[in-house]
């Protein structure tokens, strides 16, 4: 089994944070200027990163579906701000920024995306699929609405062993309207798992908007199906989505139950990387740019006098080389070899597994 | 007569259904607004408005369900499902109800609809995502399974689908939707339930069905260029399924290889395989042979899926091998 | 395709109710005799047929699984009477009651019970599967929750096509908490889907309760995951219940969309005629049966001077006699043929079909 | 050794393995108040508690999904699915994520998690509650598949199932639950994935799995007092499938006859013929045969599902066949 069954002590306390604030933004008043820098910073890295993606995407280094985060980065880093680093992670398929925030290696994660041996998931997973158990990321998945069951029996393993870890399970706005979402807040309120649902409400699934999928739309109202509290957070501010995330967290961890967060985002660009979305207007593209969160973060910082000019381009160039770095790593590294094909089908060996290549007898000693 | 790639004929033939038909309406994830996930039904929303082609939640159980419901009462849904990979949510209602209402009730309600759906593999997606489980569907009494691999045979199965009072899985491929071919300007509506000899020859008979339909032609071409006389059969239907055709062709050359994109294991070549020894037990001069994808849950990374998939290089393999088991080595 | 795709004219407009009153149960005085000495009768007969069908079960003249209405018989009334003949309507495996109270001859529901080509589904469907074009049943379903998006997709088409229609879809408690549930409502509720779901709440699925089995055990609230409007009613009463429902039914027909409507019912044994129902408190069973609908209703009408002794008598008499017609009906009817066994897998001829026996060879010419 | 039924022997070893290790787990519908549909956990909420034996809401997909999870973190949960129909609504937790994790994230964490579930048919439940679609589920890599046929093989497989690592899909069936055999006092572990020679014999090879393994058996016997020796082979590991064991019986009697429970077409037995027509091609006098169950939604009245139903009979008649096919007709 993972180690991931096995509890680790040592949670980053330095991020619990205060209660989320319902009114008004938290103000940076209160905040370190070193803490609020490093959430510029990792902000600036996953932009950079899935910049840099859509760019490998565009030169074929990188295959199969992949969807950025460009635009979400504010919301990524406030809910992986609020979690211990003991808590577990289940995301869908737009994960980087997660994995990233989740204290996996860009290197790590770059190489995943062009399929390396040495990516976070061996090569095996690609864009959608990034797993670490070190991290406690236990996977993105591409199947809407599959990771919320697991992020529930995940929970159940925690609360059957008495643990005090929370799981955090991320999903799209999209997503509320399928099965398993009802089935799996559904199961968590019943059995008092500690595990937090987070909507990531960019606006739309594809291109359908949440008007036309979901007939509630203001979708953290729907824990009411399960006497589950909702809330409802501003996507774009990092510091509002860390305080409401962390206190939910905490809460679930301390009272064992599960909450539903629902974060107001902006996809800056289509679905996934191939996809000009089109059927955005103008007006709609022009408001997704406008709401960019890093630069709104840049420019608040800048304002109050925390980010400098000189700490701006420092930032940017140490960004710039973590994310060439990762780059080159990836371009470097080995492809998984052929001879692995039939290495993870099964954890426990058997008899007659079949390892048969496709031009290959049914009986080998033929 | 047009050259046209697959993509087009699915979708000119979707057209001219609605036009035909006022009860025939298209449902599906991302199909309006957004076009298609691979843009088969662009164009369509703008054309025929919301009433007839509706983007519907992330729910394909429901959706599915909704469609088997108002074709109950009469509509002819043509529903979308992404990839057939998500059909696994949907499948209690395609094989829970829509099989099973016409039969459960005793005939007194049929179920028209259509549900189109690309297999795949080859594109990088994954294990959950690079799945060819048209089986599950093709075993089920109660649906008909379609799986053209031209654009002509796209055109003329899913008029013929849409026309039929059963439900159908009509099962497209990714890898086919860019491909060309001639598509006859008049309607044609296939006949359901036939297997077709799409090239004629003599010395074995090489057996696929969708992109494999497509890649067992290419290797028959090359071997011809060896003096190796290779006979074609595609599938077409695989439920109903025409063992006469394939059993007809096999006792002709005396011996078959059967290409397919998905697992070998109880796959839909065992029961072609199975067919053939029954069918043409005292003709047949070597054992049938399966060409499949290994038995993995795909991964990501591109050399291990090339490696994992069936190719026109291993199909010629098998091919060579199995003429070789024969004793009559040609060419 | 079923002529059910024709909308029929004349519906039975006798049958168009007054609005749910909320506050108390509706009092008799504004009921005609009449009427209400039907609704008695149409109780008291689906009392008699359930008892009548255990009876068979034990005897072996029944087959499968078989469920019950007894103690629901207020409800199912109450829901029949609220709808017009030319709705449409899909329920759960425990039919019985609401394929009599739509309008089918008992002895055609028995003869599907006993399996014979003279039953509803000429004996294809059994307890489970019952339906009937011309009375608009469009099934029992024993997949908990495969009738809820069917009956979507029924308002679709008649939506699509204008009709004045409305489908009523029944439930019971436990399927609320399936994915199915949630898919269908929300869809239902987006496109404006002239469907009133029904939740028959009887305190319990098999023998796990709703408490342990919904987190918001108060099932109506659960509409408003799909701004839905919820209704709750006292499933004991017959005329609460038809008001109730015919109001909801005549708002869906009218605003054109849908509603839900949650009636609180008892179980009077077990979940199927096999089940002893053993894991039910002494206490309990005592409530089930204190709770009898059948008698209560009898009670209030014999002490509003609307039943009197001798109309009792003639009531019973007539139902036993009409029950244990059907059961000749049943039993004398002819079994299906084995000829028959291929004729309903398609409704479509094709080529290759597969005709073949057990113990058929694949290729029929051998 | 004790004589008990196969229910029994299921809820011995649920029982016992519980004991052996607390990571074990229940879940599943009405398995703990109701102690059941068919009572295999009777006793076990009163003995273990709501913390390990759990009543879950009607919702497959997510208590199924749940398992996998807490597998993930190293629970061992066994569920049950109350019949194999139902577990088409959970089919994409079981495919898209059970069989997947393990390969699609490199190795990284394995599922260990049983999923018990019976199949069916001859009980008049009807079209949706009467099939066998164990091999949606044998299809899969990444999964495991198991069928045993005795209360002795039910322990001993279901002892090996939930100490194994991977998921496994473990098939019970109604018809077997009331069956009685010897089963050992001692615990057997059963090893993955191997077949059996259940009775030795001459004449021809009889293969079966779960209840047909049983009805196999006694065709055996029966054929035996006519003279004709047949050998019986239970698959009893559908995935993966024990080809050799089979195929090497087939080298010994020369014929071979599938009697299967699920539908012909697709089914299981079109593995296992087209497997012996590759593996025993020299060896084989006559087709291999299959019986198996008439290919429509099962009807609910009795004489049409006993009509549809593969029999003691029917498997008499195509063995009867098969060894007047190859010309050595016995007995
Ligand atoms: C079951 C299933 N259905 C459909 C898809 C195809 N699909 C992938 S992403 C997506 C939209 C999801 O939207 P949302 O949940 O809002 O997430 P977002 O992409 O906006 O982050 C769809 C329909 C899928 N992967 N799985
Ligand atoms: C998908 C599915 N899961 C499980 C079952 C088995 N099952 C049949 S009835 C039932 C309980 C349903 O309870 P409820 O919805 O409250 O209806 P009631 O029987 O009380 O009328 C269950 C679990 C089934 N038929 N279908
Ligand atoms: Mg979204
Ligand atoms: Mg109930």
């Amino acid at each position: 089994m993972a180690d991931t069954a096995k509890p680790r002590g040592t949670g980053r306390t330095g991020t619990r944070r205060r209660t989320a604030r319902k009114e008004a933004g938290p103000t940076l008043n209160d905040e370190q200027p070193k803490v609020l820098l490093d959430y510029y910073r990792q902000m600036l890295l996953i932009r950079r990163f899935e910049e840099r993606t859509a760019q490998a995407y565009t030169q074929a280094r990188i295959g199969g579906y992949c969807h950025l985060n460009l635009g979400e980065e504010a919301t990524v880093v406030g809910l992986m701000t609020a979690l211990q680093e003991r808590d577990y992670l289940f995301t869908n398929y737009r994960e980087h920024g997660y994995a990233i925030g989740k204290g996996i290696h860009p290197r790590r994660v770059m190489a995943e995306l062009y399929g390396r041996s040495t990516g976070v998931s061996k090569g095996w997973g690609g864009s959608m699929h990034m797993f670490d158990t070190e991290a406690r990321l236990l996977g993105g998945y591409g199947i809407v609405g599959g990771q919320l069951p697991l992020a529930v029996g995940a929970a159940l393993a925690v609360s059957y062993r008495g643990g005090d870890e929370v799981v955090m399970c991320q999903m799209g706005d999209g997503t509320t309207n399928i099965g398993a979402f009802h089935e799996s807040l559904n199961i968590a309120a019943l059995w008092n798992l500690p595990v937090v649902f987070v909507v990531i409400n960019n606006y739309t699934g594809m291109g359908t908007t949440v008007e036309k999928s979901s007939a509630e739309p203001e979708l953290y109202k729907r824990g009411s199906s399960y006497r589950m509290e909702g809330v409802r957070v501003d996507g774009q501010d990092v510091l509002a989505v860390r305080d409401a995330a962390a206190d939910l967290v905490e809460r679930a961890r301390a009272e064992q139950k599960p909450f539903l967060l629902e974060a107001m985002s902006h996809r800056m660009k289509g679905h996934s990387v191939v996809d000009p979305a089109k059927y955005r207007s103008a007006e709609q593209a022009e408001e997704a740019k406008a709401n960019d969160p890093v630069a709104a973060f840049e420019a608040r910082l800048t304002e109050a006098g925390i980010l400098t000019d000189e700490l701006r381009q420092e930032i940017a160039d140490s960004v710039k080389d973590e994310v060439a770095d990762a780059a080159d790593f990836a371009e470097n590294s080995p492809h998984p070899e052929v001879s692995t094909l039939f290495d993870y089908t099964y954890a426990t060996p058997v008899p007659n597994e079949s390892s048969r290549m496709p031009a290959d007898p049914v009986f080998a000693e033929q | 007569m047009s050259v046209i790639t697959y993509r087009q004929a699915l979708r000119d033939t979707l057209r001219s259904e609605m036009h035909r038909d006022e009860n025939v309406l298209l449902l599906g994830e991302e199909i309006g607004v957004f076009e298609g996930s691979y843009k088969i039904t662009e164009g369509l929303l703008k054309e025929f408005g919301e009433r007839r082609v509706r983007d519907t939640p992330i729910a394909e159980e429901g959706f599915v369900g909704a469609a088997i419901g108002a074709a109950m009462l009469g509509l002819r849904p043509v529903v979308e499902l992404m990839t057939i990979n998500f059909s696994l949510i949907a499948i209690d209602q395609i094989i829970n109800h829509a099989a099973k209402i016409y039969g459960m009730f005793g005939g007194q309600t049929s179920v028209p609809m259509v549900i189109r759906t690309p297999g795949g593999g080859g594109q990088q997606l994954g294990a959950t995502h690079s799945q060819n489980i048209e089986l599950f569907y093709s075993f089920i009494p109660g649906l008909k399974v379609l799986a053209p691999s031209t654009p002509a045979e796209a055109a003329a199965m899913l008029r013929a689908a849409i026309r039929d009072d059963d439900p159908v899985l009509f099962l497209e491929n990714l890898g086919l939707y860019n491909t060309k071919g001639e598509v006859p300007d008049e309607e044609v509506v296939a006949e359901i339930g036939r297997a077709a000899v799409t090239r004629e020859g003599t010395d074995i008979t090489l057996i696929g069905y969708s992109r494999m339909a497509a890649v067992t032609t290419r290797v028959a071409e090359r071997l011809a260029e060896q003096g190796i006389s290779v006979e074609v059969v595609d599938l077409r239907s695989l439920r109903p399924l025409d063992r006469e055709t394939i059993v007809e062709s096999v006792k002709r050359t005396g011996c078959a290889v059967i290409a397919e994109d998905d697992w070998l294991t109880y796959g839909i070549g065992a029961e072609i395989a199975a067919s053939i020894q029954e069918g043409a037990f005292d003709y047949l001069d070597a054992p049938v042979r399966r060409v499949a994808m290994a038995e993995v849950p795909m991964p990501y990374a591109k050399p291990l899926e090339t490696a994992a998939m069936p190719s026109a290089e291993s199909i010629t393999t098998v091919i060579h091998e199995t003429l070789s088991a024969v004793g009559r080595r040609v060419g």
